[in-house]
């Protein structure tokens, strides 16, 4: 079967073949793998590689194509997505806008903001402070845009996750 | 299987990681233990380990972890003849110790004046002073008015420091660099002080530049007896909250860990200190000069480093020494053996200036091993509440000398994975392989000096293996579908029994 | 971090937690490993935690982990420059030792000549009658014919122990308390050591009655010094298999460990021991008369116990010592400070025999805070093979004396949780309450006559609890159902989301 | 709801509601507990109860009828029925034999075998001798009766769970 993963933006193609229960064949990058994958218990595999032996952590979220991996201190987010399926849904989808979503790390209390709609801000500029675990957290900026809608309210409760504000194209 | 019952039963007025310490000291001494919890931390891990368990209150600690009368109550509801306050909340609270005992319940802890007099931290500094303990240089009063300030501030040079009197945990501080600003941080630092402790009282004192924080470990009894179990070093610090300490440390020899710990002593005894607490100093690495900085009341979040090195449980000795028997050790008797690290697990994001991070806690596996002591309120699906303090676990490594400590506590770390939230685990990692540690060549500035944040763009070597990962996760996922899918056929009874399947357990 | 490198790679030649405990050790020095597994144990925890991993051959030992040729081929193709044997396996085998040096391969034990002599019993003793070392009473050379063995016994008297030659982990024994059942048992033990160890040969020697079992610990360089760490208690066994021991142990003076140490040392030296070993010795506790039993030429299975103790990590020194470097202690530096026990967690039922256990480990909570140490090979999901011993873990606990570190092993036991698999948890619970061990008072015979086996008709107080917790889960699982089927109807597309539901990877 | 709890062979009758979320009111035996119930992950539970905190491990058979329980040392093994499917299931179900099972405790070898067919066996006499896990383990009647059919052949292998041989009753 074959897979296109995608990693910080950039696209790759992944075959997969099963060799045995347990042995697969992998085509990455020009590369062929012979990969021991052992899954220990859900979603902790152990991999062996040419040797090498790796303890490899997967999340996969809910609708199953967003993975998070974690390799001995590193974590990767990647998306994965059967070829046939990503073809068709590259038609169906509308081009990629260039705003940002500044969205709640965690849930708090939005004590103070410090910008306005329509005001310009730069990459790292403190937007709001939200109060959690019992400290004062600054919320920033991490590209440089123009305030577009600010749904934050000053000692409203957020939760995670929950949108801010967005930043929109300076242009 | 002591042959002293020390206490029928102890009620923990604290949540988390300290309350589970406690809980263990208390197992371990046979005494049935009483945990509380506020509605937020039903899940909480203390509550579960704990022989009764009590709901005080909804999440913000103001209205459980910090009602002192709904503690009260369920302590003696629940046949509790001592409380134990754990660090933080309740703990340096000597109105809560006089509660406790008026109402006949042991507080495990130093008597209230003690309390009372060590957290006024201007009343602190009179006592040092009068012990001819070297203080930083600054007021024995609190500051009057913006006049005074300008006076004193010119006395004292600058930078210097505005305090909170009543402060703790880095609040209502503000470092001032020049006199134009001294009017406005001394009202910036009032008034958080105000906010957090009720107080608008501050002082001025200098500012050491780069200072080692060094903290002396004390222990008294009630008879009297006080002694000291040397030092931890404290240096690594992000807004002045300890994250990895040490002991011995690297800059204090046999002759400053004589002064300071007679210094410390000499403290204690002129308040009659009369259980576990600890003198902060600051210490200049190059003259070895050292200042008196504060005194905690209470069993320290780090006590564990010093247990390692010492072989003492503090945390036990504390109960006993609450119970009044006397102290079972004599200064000679404590001394140090090997080193010891200690790593403090927060639900951080290191990489993104320590921001607190709240969510679950969708895996964990911890270290084991040699030398490797796992102090924890954590556990797989814990759902951490946004609440409190971030402090999740402690990862305390022995071992025989600096150099294989700073291994072992390297590899402990590579051990532990927590999946769900960010922690400050790969920042531990990162101090851990840092030059400047590794010599034992740092002070309070030190993250923010010598520590080279981590580029997040840098090469990550198992990209490969990821992709590799990923890749056959989901084949697989794609063919146990594949099977699953040409099983069944559209019935609804086959449609019941595939729901059947979505709830049954996994094994 | 340590300036000399000592290994470029080593390989572990074993399985299990004591291959987890030699990787930890080999990661702390900073030197990559790499795991051999057999077709049994691609889950096992060894395989995941070393850097490299290769398969060796089927699940039987003698097809895999006693397979010389393919693991010296595995090290020479992997670039492995030394080979860790653990216990067990090939790490009593003074061939595998001499392979290896003929293949330029450090064996990170004793010299082969130190590992032959001491596997023959029978020269081991007169190694030990050499040095004038106490004996248990018997032969010196193996044993003839059914004649020779008559006219021995009758000097030796009864009951005597027929005993394999080269024997080893309780095989090839039998106890003989009447003449008329000589000939018989020395046939049977014939047989058994030849089906274990390939050789008839037995010899006799006196059964003594309700020993101590002490060991000492030694520990010996390449430039010929030789120390030892003082003694082991290991009186609690079952068939001849330790189940938990102590240091100190409660009969040993100061008089008496000079002894046993200088014993020790003398026997160490006289084969030139360059490594880790154990000296076996029966105590008989009233007169304090000791009998040199036997040498383990290896790490000893108990050795966390003397770690805990002496605060030496004694499998890193070994491969210190392999590299040839000189000790880094003299025998006054090592002292013992507190008490420590161990405790052997197997895959055995304790309520029925001891019977070992194959399956799948279910569920799993590991006990920590302070003074427990885990030394272990499970984790959540291994599915435990049944070709091996039964050893899945080893808890270590440690505490300032020897009633609190029994209070704290039935602390840690207590949070030590297993599901799926029964394991010797409970027992060792239980040793922890029973009068005599905690009293001190117990030798070899302990299982068997002073401690009284669980009644398993005894009364449960927590049933109540039991059934109310399942009727609520069963009630709260029913609630769900049928929220569930409200919701569903009987369409095709329905049913295949209740398949993608049961897929969904659960958080 | 009501339920029929099987503990040891015997039959109890438990009622359980709910008052809110993870607040039950439990009816066993005459008595009324209020149970404070919360499944810290699955099958790990925390029950209050009066005060009183338990920590709880449960494993849930296939079935969903079986539930092994673990409590601070003790394991417990129930059968869990809704009232109205037992009493379905009992005018259905035959009157249980009262033939006794040898089942193999793990996977081993069948090394000797002590018994031959038709021979009339003590509680406690070893019937075979099972190698598994390096070692000989000898596998015991637990009942008095007659070797029924015996499965087990000498020099065999057998799986966890094969049986290997029937006691019936005796009389």
């Amino acid at each position: 079967m074959a897979y296109i993963v995608t990693c910080k933006g950039e696209e790759r193609n992944i075959g997969v073949e099963e060799r045995h229960p347990g042995l697969y064949t992998v085509h990455l990058g020009g590369k062929e793998y012979l990969v021991d994958y052992h899954e220990s218990r859900d979603n902790l595999l152990s991999l062996i590689i040419d040797g090498k032996s790796y303890e490899v952590d997967i999340e996969v979220s809910e609708s199953g194509e967003m993975y998070g991996v974690d390799i001995q201190g590193d974590h990767f987010e990647l998306e994965v997505v059967e070829e046939k399926k990503k073809k068709l849904a590259r038609k169906l989808s509308a081009a990629p806008s260039g705003r940002q979503e500044i969205r709640s790390p965690m849930s708090g209390n939005v004590c103070k903001i410090l910008v306005k709609q329509g005001q310009p801000v730069e990459p790292g500029q403190v937007l709001m402070i939200l109060e959690a675990m019992k400290m004062m957290n600054e919320i920033k900026a991490t590209v440089a845009g123009v305030i577009g809608s600010l749904k934050a309210k000053e000692g409203v409760p957020v939760a995670t996750n929950d949108l801010l504000c967005v930043v929109e194209p300076a242009e | 299987m002591p042959a002293d019952k020390l206490f029928n039963k102890v009620l923990i007025a604290n949540r988390g990681e300290i309350a589970v310490r406690i809980i263990r000291a208390c197992q371990e001494l046979q005494i049935p233990t009483v945990a509380v919890y506020s509605e937020a931390d039903r899940a909480s891990l203390h509550v579960r380990v704990a022989d009764e368990a009590y709901c005080i209150g909804p999440a913000p600690a103001s209205r459980s972890y910090l009602r002192t009368d709904t503690i009260i109550e369920v302590a003696k509801r629940s046949g509790c003849d001592a409380v134990h306050p754990g660090y933080g909340f309740l703990s340096e609270t000597a109105a809560f110790a006089e509660l406790c005992a008026a109402e006949g319940i042991t507080f495990i802890g130093p008597n209230p004046d003690a309390i009372r007099t060590m957290g006024d931290k201007v009343a602190a500094r009179r006592v040092a002073a009068a012990q001819d303990v070297p203080l930083v240089p600054g007021m024995l009063e609190e500051l009057k008015d913006d006049g005074a300030a300008r006076q004193v501030a010119d006395t004292i040079g600058y930078p210097l420091m505005v305090k909170a009197v009543h402060g703790f945990g880095g609040k209502g501080m503000r470092v001032v660099e020049r006199p134009e600003d001294l009017a406005r941080l001394v009202r910036a630092a009032r008034s958080e002080s105000f906010n957090c402790f009720g107080s608008r009282a501050v002082y001025l004192e200098r500012c050491i530049e780069s200072p080692r924080h060094i903290e002396i470990q004390i222990f008294g009894d009630k008879q009297g007896h006080v002694v000291h179990f040397m030092e931890r070093e404290c240096s690594i610090q992000h807004r002045r909250q300890k994250v990895i300490e040490e002991a011995p440390s690297t800059i204090v020899d046999e002759e400053l860990r004589g002064k300071l710990g007679e210094a410390a002593l000499r403290i204690a005894r002129a308040v009659g200190y009369d259980s576990a607490g600890t003198a902060e100093f600051l210490v200049n690495a190059a003259t070895k000069e050292f200042f008196f900085l504060e005194m905690n009341t209470r069993l320290a979040v780090e006590h564990p480093v010093t247990e390692a090195v010492t072989g003492t449980d503090l945390c036990k000795e504390m109960i006993r020494a609450a119970a009044g028997l006397p102290l079972c050790f004599q200064q000679q008797d404590i001394s140090f053996r090997g080193h010891a690290i200690e790593c403090h697990i927060h639900a951080e994001d290191p990489d993104h200036d320590f921001f607190p991070i709240a969510g679950r806690i969708a895996g964990l596996r911890t270290p084991g091993g040699p030398g490797v002591r796992d102090d924890s309120g954590m556990y797989e699906g814990l759902e951490v509440p946004p609440y409190y303090d971030p402090h999740l676990a402690k990862l305390v490594v022995w071992a025989s000398t600096r150099e294989r400590c700073i291994s072992r506590t390297r590899r402990a770390l590579s051990e532990y994975f927590v999946k769900g939230i960010k922690t400050t685990i790969p920042f531990c990692e990162r101090v851990m392989q840092n030059e400047h540690f590794i010599a034992g060549d740092y002070d309070t500035t030190f993250i923010d000096s010598r520590f080279v944040k981590e580029d997040a763009a840098r090469e990550k070597p198992h990209q490969e293996v990821a992709l590799l990962a990923v890749a056959i996760k989901a084949f697989r996922s794609d063919q146990s579908q594949t099977r699953k899918s040409a099983a069944i056929s559209d019935t609804t009874l086959q449609a019941e029994s595939g729901w059947k399947m979505s709830g049954r357990i996994k094994r």
